[in-house]
């Protein structure tokens, strides 16, 4: 495992940057808000970006992927996390695509997986039903129960589903009801007894609560069981640990930007030596940040990787990120001031993203008491 | 002492009598309840009346003096009359910035004159003032103000903007800091002026805060007139008189926070029992827990600090400083709180607004948003810090940084 | 409760004031280290704080105590706590003195708090058998096994028990073998079967290991059960940390005067803002220690108080003096640079004593612990 | 590739067949190991034939230029060296400051003659070197610094103190910076010379530390003469030669720091196994859990970070000022995860010395005490701050502070 980029690497990450730059940053996520926009995102984005082949980076060629890896999709995420970019880019590759990928289901991939990278399919995954992450496999009360033939009715509610309206793949976490196993099924966006219900919340991202009144499925929509709801999470939350690291990186670098050029006593701000050393503090953990981040999204890529070194990745990743990106959004703000504090300003925007993110896939402490579970302790 | 119960005696009685029933039980806080000003905004009528018969006997203004419409009652009698109030859970009849700002400062600073025309319009609720001390380009270097004011026979021209003036689109009168004499050194070219906010080239424009509210203005300024007889404290004085008020808000800010503060323990476990739900007896998660614990402990020694400097300075020993102490750890302790309280609400604390979410659980965040500009207003942290290391600590000047 | 100094303590102060000052500060600790005194304190010292009548501050007149209070016993003990005192003086006027007062038997209360009070008795409590503070009461293997006629034999071992060599009075917990009751017995420091054996702390004040090899007592030694030692904990807790936030006090005074005298780059080093509000931030914390403290010991006065409310108050106290000490303490290192981690210098008494302070009776998130118990969560 | 395989077959039966047995698998660690010098105090016979037969070869600085006693290998090749060592697990036949500071040093800066006085007997382990850096007046703003070095014909008489040079007393010739023209500003007057410590004049006294130990010395200098010659890098240019000794230093202490935390995860875990115990199979008390758990991964994300920057530097990526982030956080890293262990043994970890206590648990709290220290020496944090602020941040300077 090399921590450093490739000339492969190098390229999309460069085209990552120019492209997610010329949309013109949180100015998007903003008019996208004012203008109540439904959808929530860009669908012409949406279909450059599976132009670029970007849907497809971390699916192998066989199933018309690029065939490169997480490694390759976190370069990208975390350019869109800079500019906190509200396509479902994760949503769609690394949860939806993870469990299709992963899955044990050929006719649910064949179904899906190349309209997903063709751009055609947004796709996403209902997990959740409390307020935090709880267990882990996380406790799931709705319920599949057979009806005949191998099918299944799903009943059940999932709340934080990210881009749960939009999605035209919905994989649902249902717990069987005689067998009590959890099972993830693919639901298309359009099935009879799905009924989904925007959430307007404070990052302005898409998001919904997502009921199940009695969808009817076959049994090749079934993906897999819990450790399959693992894999998919743990690679999202690489993903959004990415996201993430690219969103505290911008609000930083305004930050710097600001200290630099905000004038107090007749000096600039940032030659104040108490904001140095903040500045110097934030910037160190950046770094860890970032070493936790790309280690994570290698280790996603090894071969036969076992659950618990990809869970451990992942948390690590997790609650370093999750919390250095609430301190440097929380700093952010501090060290703008007053302007800071307006809507006006693109700051805010990170503050309330942090706090999203940091509940997301649960939050640092979370994770690390996954981390001194599946280290035995 | 016999004096204090014969009063007690007779407040209880008037107020037996004549506080609106509608209102007892609802004592309200600083920030909610009757603004007055031109433009009153009261919640019931019952609140109209019991502005106007606290106001007649200058009750909404206690400890004033008689002749500026003031109780002018001795503090002895004011903790008398304050304790009845309690004891009937009365809003307060009037709150604002002329009664804890403007009004001591005119007490202190102003002319005869200033305080015969300013102070009674205050007393009874007619005037509603704000503040305009900061500017885009002075913040925490608030003496490099620029908003000028330019002599004019017995008036000054005013030119400039104001930031961050809190409630400014729903004030009458404004008490602001101008320079007058733009040759002078920072402070020095300072003065005190009150404009009144309907003269002709006075524009306000609310500011959007992160949490969606706007409670704070703009103030333009485009050539206004202002009289030369509003100046306070005597022309390029200004800086004397806005130093005295600063200190007087920063404990104010300071024993707001220290009442809002009150029982964030109570609701965080609420909150964590919803959440996150008991074992064993015990709210489970012990790292939620400690944290809970954390709060409420920072809580109750903020607390009896606030009592401690109230409690030494009665006994005649201060304790120096206490204000930038207060505004500090008072400001940066709700920002945890409600931080926390949005944490342990986990998802159930990240919506913005519409269905799907509980009332409770958007203000909730709303708060929390608006509470990081707690550590910026007012002072910012970083400014009190130097404060405190400058003149409590006596560590040498690095040339204000 | 008031918070504020009365005529008569403001008058105490400032005698604790200037007698300690007068004993030189933590230059008598360290001679007494180097010239490895047997007693590990001073009995002339001794014999003059029983003269200025502080040993029986807290105690009754009816006992031959000054019938003043905790609060102003908290007075001396900050004083004391500032020049790092090793003086046994805690541990004989609030632990084994608390269990005399507050217990059941007048025989023991008249045999030993008079000479208490007038010096000739120094008094220690020996309740600590594992490494940490468990549960609340403390675990207790020592075992009080009836010996006829109401008699007990103690046998068992405890450790940190402060002065435990030095002492006249060693009180000791232990369970009754056939009841499981926790008592308190007061064995006198000459019975046959106590084994007492100095340990050498980093704070170098005197503790010792107390063995109890078969110690016969009458009944009248048993002072109490649980609810007693959680009382003189209770109250030892906070006299421990009136000590303190004198000692932090003193640390930071310390820092404060090297922050002014120490130049470097041609200015004090205490012009750099970056240090300036670290100190700011450390005076804060020590000012609500501060109220914590004064606001424990008042409530300790209180007629009637009840155990929840003096628990409370205790390990509000504790919790943020043994946080904020430890704090100071390595900042004062910090901040000295180079010097600070010479053994010539002061301030590292001032950190190692920090260390043996936060886990005396319990450390601070067994406190916090305790108030989330005491108030029901 | 072939000629590697070739010299690794070679390099193993060499290894295979001389290598002392009683050494191989004691690795030994930074600190710990053969230091050499004219006083050598070689742990056992074998550490000095080990010394004697490795030092032949070249092999104690493998990559230095074989005419000066080096090894003369390529960094391919001494890779491969170092994984043979590893296999075998032994431990580095020399340690020091020759060849990790002084040795890197004069092969950049020194002169020809220079190099073939002072390299060899380095490789060898004849002379063992100390850094005369910092004074009494100069710590962190170490170019204030004014041990006198004043010119006398082909020599300098040098007058003055360093403080806080690593094993000064065990150390037989010293690298340091001396002011060679008091007129110039601070940096300029510099110079960078050698002084053999037997030199009349010279004497050390150690410092006893807060743990007991005495790992620093002073050294005065009372009119010892030193040789022009022996001024590296050039006259008066010794700040240079100083900033690049300092920049290798806190690469080289970060390594150490992030050699040293390795499997600070399962000595807190055994520790507080002890002290606390299991409760339904998981440790018990989850704050203390979460703080190992904290402690591992801040432990992990360090170790990743080094990787990086090494794996960046190779790529040719390189994330700049590295030397200051490694010594910023693995010195903390390092006091954190000793203050916990202290903590987590409550009053085990409260002892001294003597009968009553652990000799591990002595050593635990003693290294506590020493960690101190890692955040002030090398270079205090507050300077590798100030560091990063400038140069990598490109904050504006605020006048050294």
């Amino acid at each position: 495992m090399k921590l450093a980029l490739t000339e492969d690497q190098r390229l999309i990450k460069d085209s990552a940057v120019t492209l997610w730059k010329d949309k013109g940053a949180v100015r998007r996520l903003r008019s996208l808000r004012d203008t109540g926009d439904a959808t929530g995102f860009s669908r012409e984005l949406w279909a450059e970006l599976a132009g670029l082949g970007w849907l497809g980076l971390p699916f192998p060629e066989e199933h018309g992927g690029v065939g490169l890896g997480v490694t390759e999709l976190c370069l990208v995420l975390e350019e869109a996390g800079r500019t906190l970019a509200p396509e479902p880019l994760l949503a769609t590759t690394l949860l939806a695509g993870s469990a299709l990928l992963l899955g044990d289901s050929d006719a649910a991939r064949s179904a899906w997986l190349p309209g997903l990278i063709a751009g055609d399919v947004v796709g996403t995954l209902a997990w959740q039903e409390r307020a935090r992450r709880d267990d882990d496999p996380p406790s799931c009360a709705a319920l599949a129960t057979p009806a005949g033939d191998g099918a299944v009715m799903l009943h059940g509610s999932k709340r934080e589903v990210v881009a749960g309206v939009q999605a035209d793949l919905v994989i649902v976490a249902a717990q069987h009801s005689e067998t009590r196993e959890l099972g993830l099924w693919a639901v298309p966006g359009d099935a009879a007894g799905l009924l989904r219900t925007p959430l307007s919340r404070i990052d302005h991202f898409p998001c919904a609560r997502v009921e199940l009144d009695g969808v009817r499925l076959s049994e090749d929509a079934r993906l897999g069981g819990a450790a399959l709801l693992a894999s998919a999470l743990d690679r999202a939350t690489i993903g959004l640990a990415a996201e993430a690291l690219g969103a505290m990186s911008a609000a930083f670098e305004l930050t710097l930007g600001w200290l630099r050029e905000r004038r107090q006593f007749g000096v600039p701000i940032g030659s104040f030596q108490a904001l140095q050393h903040r500045a110097a503090r934030l910037y160190i953990d950046l770094e860890l940040c970032r070493s936790a981040v790309m280690a994570a999204a290698r280790t996603a890529d090894q071969p036969r990787v076992s659950a618990a070194v990809l869970g451990q990745a992942a948390s690590l990743a997790a609650a370093r990120t999750l919390d250095t990106f609430l301190r440097v959004a929380d700093e952010a703000v501090q060290l703008h001031g007053g302007v800071g504090m307006t809507d006006e300003h693109d700051i805010g925007f990170y503050l309330k993203r942090a706090r999203v993110v940091a509940s997301t896939f649960g939050d640092a402490a979370w994770h690390r008491d996954r981390w001194a579970r599946l280290a035995g302790y | 002492m016999a004096d204090l119960e014969t009063f007690r005696a007779e407040v209880r009685a008037w107020l037996e009598e004549r506080a609106p029933a509608s209102l007892r039980g609802r004592p309200g806080d600083i920030f909610h309840g009757t603004w007055g000003g031109r433009r009153p905004d009261f919640e019931t009528p019952d609140h109209e009346r019991w502005l106007a018969m606290m106001a007649e006997r200058g009750w909404t203004a206690p400890t004033w003096p008689r002749e500026y419409g003031g109780g002018g009652l001795s503090r002895e009698q004011n903790a008398v009359l304050q304790s009845e109030l309690r004891r009937l859970r009365m809003p307060a009849p009037l709150i604002g910035f002329g009664l804890v700002m403007i009004g001591p400062t005119l007490l202190e600073f102003g002319s005869e004159e200033q305080k015969r025309e300013h102070l009674p319009p205050i007393v009874r609720g007619e005037i509603r003032w704000c503040q305009g001390y900061s500017e885009p380009g002075s913040g925490s270097d608030l003496a490099s103000l620029q908003l000028s004011a330019v002599a004019d026979g017995d008036r000054f021209i005013l030119n400039g903007q104001k930031i961050w003036t809190s409630y400014a689109d729903a004030s009458d009168w404004i008490f602001c800091l101008v320079r007058t004499d733009p040759g002078a050194k920072k402070q020095s070219g300072i003065s005190f002026i009150l404009v009144d906010m309907a003269t002709p080239g006075v524009t306000t424009r609310p500011i959007k805060l992160i949490s969606g509210a706007s409670p704070f203005c703009e103030v333009f300024f485009d050539d206004v007139p202002a009289l030369a007889r509003d100046v306070v404290g005597g022309l390029n004085n200004g800086w004397t008189v806005a130093k005295a008020l600063l200190r007087h808000e920063r404990t104010m800010v300071g024993e707001i926070f220290a009442r809002s503060v009150i029982g964030g323990e109570r609701e965080l476990l609420g909150l964590a029992r919803t959440a996150i739900g008991p074992a064993e007896g015990r709210l489970w998660d012990p790292l939620v827990r400690d944290r809970i614990v954390q709060s409420a402990m920072d809580e109750r020694a903020f607390m009896l600090t606030v009592q401690r400097i109230q409690d030494a300075a009665r006994a005649g020993q201060s304790p120096g400083a206490e204000s930038s102490i207060l505004k500090v750890y008072g400001t940066e302790l709700n920002q945890r709180r409600r931080e926390l309280a949005v944490e342990i609400a986990g998802a159930d604390g990240l919506g913005w607004e519409g269905a799907g979410y509980d009332p409770d659980a958007l203000a909730r965040t709303r708060d929390w948003l608006r509470s990081r500009g707690n550590t910026i207003e007012g002072g910012t942290t970083e400014i009190q810090l130097n404060i405190i290391a400058k003149h409590v600590l006596g560590l040498p000047d690095g040339g204000a940084r």
